[in-house]
């Protein structure tokens, strides 16, 4: 199951317009989908049955709302996958626990350090700090950093 | 899955903490490990005693400040750490660094990914119990240790990269040491082999414990050792050729069956591989500058980069967001030991308490790296 | 936690006696192997062939803080860690050092930023600290110095560390 | 020397002098054994390790276990609150005590013996089991999980080294004829019994080592695995017992098996006393060279090997060695 093929199937799960296909040598992957929330479980199920394993998922923090980034890649071939997903302010996001085992942890670190809730996740306790941490440390707003901007100044050629 | 349902505890089961402080977990991880007897029932590995907010660090940085952080992260593949910050960066701000730097580089990460393998081959043994081996891999591994203090000033978090190229020039000490220690260590493969590979209870100890197949691979995002050792020949070296790694050629070992032993045996070729490709790279180190000027604070271009290299454990990573300022906006580092620790939970259960730290130890995680 | 019964101090002070056992202690110091970051590597380096600790009858390398005497505390301090430390610290015997390693350990070292949320800046806000061994990480000849000076310590001064200078070798211990 | 023995004689009578002089003999003659074992156990590590071992504190480190033994001495004896606090006491004491009983009837040399008891070789043997239930009493009492593990695992170790080695202690008593340790010396006069029986040395070598709890039998106290395995809450000079203890056995081990298999103090040119010492210390030194090189057994791998190997072998052994006897004889 080449890139191709699970591009095509991405692209009936989300419409075609939300499938960006990006130079590899300026940014490192090949497609970029922006998702809805709703949509994630059945992407990580095309995700695996065509052979991908999950990279990583994280977060990054904007004015409007954190961005969750769910990233995929296949063993014999580049084929580097980006999954962002805009969340609202305290939105909470579906667990891909189920498809891929790996998600439990990186879930479970994302709610640690990002305070975003993952529903039906079996075990989502703190991961990093210790349990009883009332904050979120990589929140824009705890601690000083340097800027905290909207999602529209980064992201400029897609329409964010 | 480590699912913690409180279910009637049975009499003669029992909960252990393999804790913060023990001899053989690597530094501070904790595994709370349910116990019928020796057998394991559940495995629940707590981490976040090695956490030191790295990618907090890195919002309040520029792109310069963040290099000490670099080899921090995973001390003992901290020239590969470090190499694939600086080369991410430079994929970013499109900075060419001279081909002479570029195979410097390249020396240095493979003497930091044998040092880093010696390393681990002495800890396991330590984990099962002969202690003598961890004698002799130091003592190689200490060789490395002066090759690269000579050049880059530390023994083990190189700050040696510099956006643009590194920071010192390579002369013919460095490279006639480099060539003398990849003759002695190929004469030292024998002892090893006699010592450890030829030994009946290490055979019996590591066969066939702790397999990890595709599958699980696939599920828990395994790279590197672990995933080879499956049989899958992933390297991203060789599938994402980044630095001069395309021109050297070099096999990828894989093992079979997925046991400690083939990971134990992967390592082996690995080390013998490295050295391959630190020869070829001496003989074609060119002439030439080692560093092209860049600016004193790098500004990337707004948008989010990822750039994947090749540590001792596994597929690393930099997720790196930039504003267009000399800050990144976001820093996010994919690293393998997360991935191949999580393996813990499905494959330890049912094992006996020995082969817990077996497989722990032949997994080779560094906690720090986990925690981040 | 369980408290311990303080026992009031020795009621009969021999200063003879006393010395003879602060030589004795400075000389087979038992370290907990106790490694938390990048210093447990050059702690272990130490131990190793090269820099041999136990040259120095220093190298017995305890696992249990019951029978050790001297907790080297290498590495970064997590507030997560931060109990585990005192608790092993309660649990060592009475004669008992500690020698923070690396600038993690003395001061928070590398990860002391405005805004730090996971590390406690220094092991001397938990345990007392003895010896000081700046560095990150240390090398392991700094390491070996910092136990040469607590063996100093110990013994109140340099003269009085009459075993260690049993050989009178000219140009040393300066 | 001859006139204080008979001063001595003179007021106590010669079967009390004797006992009193064995008993002191062999107090002196353990302590400076564990003493020099541990000092040569640092020593021979270091330079299997390619490194130098103890070398600052006297020449060579030699007083380097006499500082370790004085500092454990001035050590705090922490007991835990949570701790059996009676058993907890006595274990370090039940494992001293067979290590001295041990040496009561091992002939260093032809007239050098403190008894010479007709069952000496039993009591030896029954002495040696109570190191098992020290190590019990020690692991139980500590209230740790880690020590309640070691405990067990060096009960089921123990027992079940303890039949290939009397099995094979069996078939030299067939050649013997006694129990008594000379007489077992004596027929050895012409030919070692190493020589008659290699395999069964064998098999008494590697029941010694692992009933000794060494490496690569070291489970009950499994550094990597169970922290400090028994001893893991005992400090000070309780720990140091179990430390001395452990050498003693192993001294004891090796005189057994010196004088069963080695032909004891028998030797061509050298007083007997020298040829035992040499014999047993050379065994230590292969039983330490063991330690060194080898890693560590898992527990049901341990419990297979003798259960299926060591226990048929010596079986067979026995019952093949009976028969060549029957026709030497």
């Amino acid at each position: 199951m080449s890139l191709e093929d699970l591009k095509k199937e991405l692209e009936e799960i989300v419409e075609p317009s939300s499938v960006h296909t990006r130079d590899y040598d300026r940014n490192g992957c090949l497609l970029e989908i922006r998702a809805e929330r709703s949509r994630l479980l059945s992407i990580a199920q095309a995700a695996r049955d065509a052979g991908f394993f999950l990279e990583f998922i994280t977060a990054v923090d904007f004015t409007e709302g954190p961005i969750a980034v769910y990233q995929f890649n296949e063993c014999n071939a580049v084929s580097r996958i980006q999954v962002k997903v805009q969340l609202a302010r305290g939105e909470s996001l579906p667990s891909i626990g189920r498809v891929y085992d790996a998600a439990l942890w990186y879930e479970r670190e994302v709610f640690d350090l990002f305070g975003i809730r993952f529903d039906n996740h079996p075990d989502l306790r703190r991961l990093l700090l210790p349990e009883d941490a009332d904050f979120h440390p990589l929140l824009k707003e705890y601690g000083k950093v340097h800027a905290f901007r909207s999602a529209r100044e980064i992201y400029v050629d897609q329409d964010a | 899955m480590s699912t913690r349902t409180p279910e009637t505890v049975t009499e003669h089961t029992f909960y252990l903490n393999l804790g913060p402080q023990h001899p053989s977990t690597h530094g501070v991880l904790r595994l709370f490990v349910k116990l019928d007897g020796e057998y394991v029932m559940e495995v629940d590995p707590i981490i976040g005693y090695g956490h030191r907010g790295h990618e907090k660090m890195a919002e309040s940085h520029f792109y310069e400040q963040f290099l000490p952080n670099t080899p921090r992260m995973d001390y003992l593949s901290g020239m590969l750490f470090n190499h694939a910050y600086v080369a991410a960066v430079e994929k970013m701000t499109g900075i060419k660094p001279p081909p002479r730097a570029e195979y410097i580089r390249v020396v240095c990460a493979e003497l930091n990914r044998v040092a880093s393998h010696l390393m681990w081959l002495g800890a396991y043994l330590m984990d099962l119990g002969g202690v003598t081996p961890f004698f002799y891999a130091f003592d190689d591994r200490e060789n490395i240790l002066d090759i690269l203090d000579r050049v880059s000033g530390s023994r083990l978090t190189y700050n040696y990269c510099r956006f643009g190229g590194v920071a010192r020039d390579v002369d013919d000490t460095f490279i006639g040491a480099t060539r003398d220690f990849i003759k002695r260590l190929r004469g030292r493969w024998k002892d090893y082999n006699n010592l450890v590979t030829k030994n009946v209870i290490f055979i019996h100890r590591t066969r066939d414990v702790g397999v990890i197949d595709k599958d699980i691979a696939l599920r828990f995002g395994c790279t590197g050792p672990v995933l080879r050792a499956a049989g899958v020949p992933y390297d991203v070296r060789r599938v994402e050729p980044y630095s001069v790694y395309s021109e050297l050629d070099f096999e990828i070992p894989t093992g079979v069956n997925g046991d400690a032993l083939d990971r134990y045996m992967i390592r082996l070729r690995e080390m013998e591989q490295s050295l391959r490709i630190i020869e070829q790279a001496l003989d074609r180190l060119p002439g030439g500058p080692i560093r092209t000027p860049t600016p004193n604070k790098v500004r990337p271009p707004k948008g989010d980069y990822y750039f994947a290299a090749e540590s001792a454990r596994g597929a690393l990573g930099y997720y790196i967001v930039s504003d267009g300022s000399e800050y990144p906006y976001r820093l996010k580092v994919r690293v393998p030991s997360y991935g191949n620790l999580q393996t813990l939970t499905e494959v330890l259960p049912g094992t006996l308490v020995a082969d817990t730290i077996c497989i722990l130890g032949s997994i080779d995680i560094v906690v720090p790296e986990i925690d981040r | 936690m369980a408290v311990k019964k303080i026992a009031p101090g020795p009621r009969v002070h021999l200063a003879v006696l006393e010395e003879v056992l602060n030589l004795c202690r400075a000389n087979s110091l038992w370290p907990m192997t106790f490694g938390l970051a990048c210093c447990a590597i050059e702690m272990m380096a130490t131990g190793a062939s090269r820099f041999d600790l136990d040259r120095f009858g220093a190298a017995v390398f305890r696992p249990s803080p019951r029978q050790s005497d001297l907790m080297i505390v290498a590495g970064t301090i997590s507030k997560k860690m931060a109990p585990t430390i005192v608790t092993l610290w309660e649990q060592m015997p009475a004669p008992k050092w500690c020698m923070a390693m690396g600038n993690c350990a003395i001061s928070g070292g590398p990860f002391e930023f405005e805004g730090q949320y996971a590390i406690v800046p220094g092991a001397d806000l938990l345990v007392p600290v003895d010896v000081y061994v700046p560095g990150c990480p240390p090398r392991p000849e700094g390491l070996i110095q910092g136990f040469l000076s607590l063996e100093d310590k110990i013994t109140k001064g340099e003269k009085r560390n009459v075993i260690r200078r049993f050989k009178k070798r000219a140009g040393r211990n300066r | 020397m001859n006139a204080a023995w008979h001063y001595l004689v003179g007021t106590l009578g010669p079967d009390l002098a004797r006992i009193i002089l064995g008993l002191v003999g062999i107090l002196v003659l353990v302590q400076l054994n564990a003493v020099f074992l541990v000092w040569l156990e640092r020593k021979v590590a270091g330079h299997i390790q390619a490194r130098l071992g103890p070398m600052e504190v006297g020449p060579h480190g030699i007083l380097q276990t006499i500082v370790d033994g004085i500092k454990l001495v001035s050590k705090e004896l922490i007991t835990p609150r949570h701790v059996d606090r009676k058993l907890f006491v006595l274990a370090p004491i039940v494992v001293f005590l067979p290590a001295m009983v041990g040496l009561v009837v091992i002939p260093f040399s032809r007239h050098l013996q403190v008894r010479d008891l007709n069952v000496g070789l039993l009591l030896i043997f029954a002495f040696s089991s109570f190191n098992v239930l020290a190590i019990l009493m020690g692991g139980w009492a500590a209230n740790n999980k880690y020590s309640l593990m070691g405990a067990i695992r060096s009960v089921a170790q123990n027992v079940a080294y303890e039949i290939p080695l009397l099995l094979t202690v069996v078939s030299v008593l067939l050649w013997s004829d006694s129990l008594r340790m000379s007489s077992i010396v004596n027929s050895q006069a012409q030919v070692w019994n190493v020589v008659w029986m290699p395999v069964a040395a064998l098999i008494f070598m590697i029941c010694a080592t692992a009933e000794t709890n060494r490496a690569p039998f070291d489970i009950p106290e499994a550094e990597s695995e169970l922290v400090g395995g028994f001893h893991t809450e005992y400090s000070g000079m309780r720990f140091a017992l179990f430390f001395l203890a452990e050498y003693s056995n192993i001294f004891i081990e090796a005189a057994v098996a010196t004088t069963l298999f080695f032909g004891g103090w028998r030797g061509p040119l050298l007083p007997g006393v020298v040829w035992f010492f040499l014999k047993t210390y050379a065994l230590i030194f292969v039983v330490m060279w063991v330690r060194w090189t080898f890693p560590r057994l898992r527990f049901d791998q341990l419990m297979n090997f003798c259960w299926k190997i060591l226990i048929p072998a010596a079986l067979i052994h026995l019952v093949v060695y009976a028969g060549i006897l029957e026709l030497v004889k």
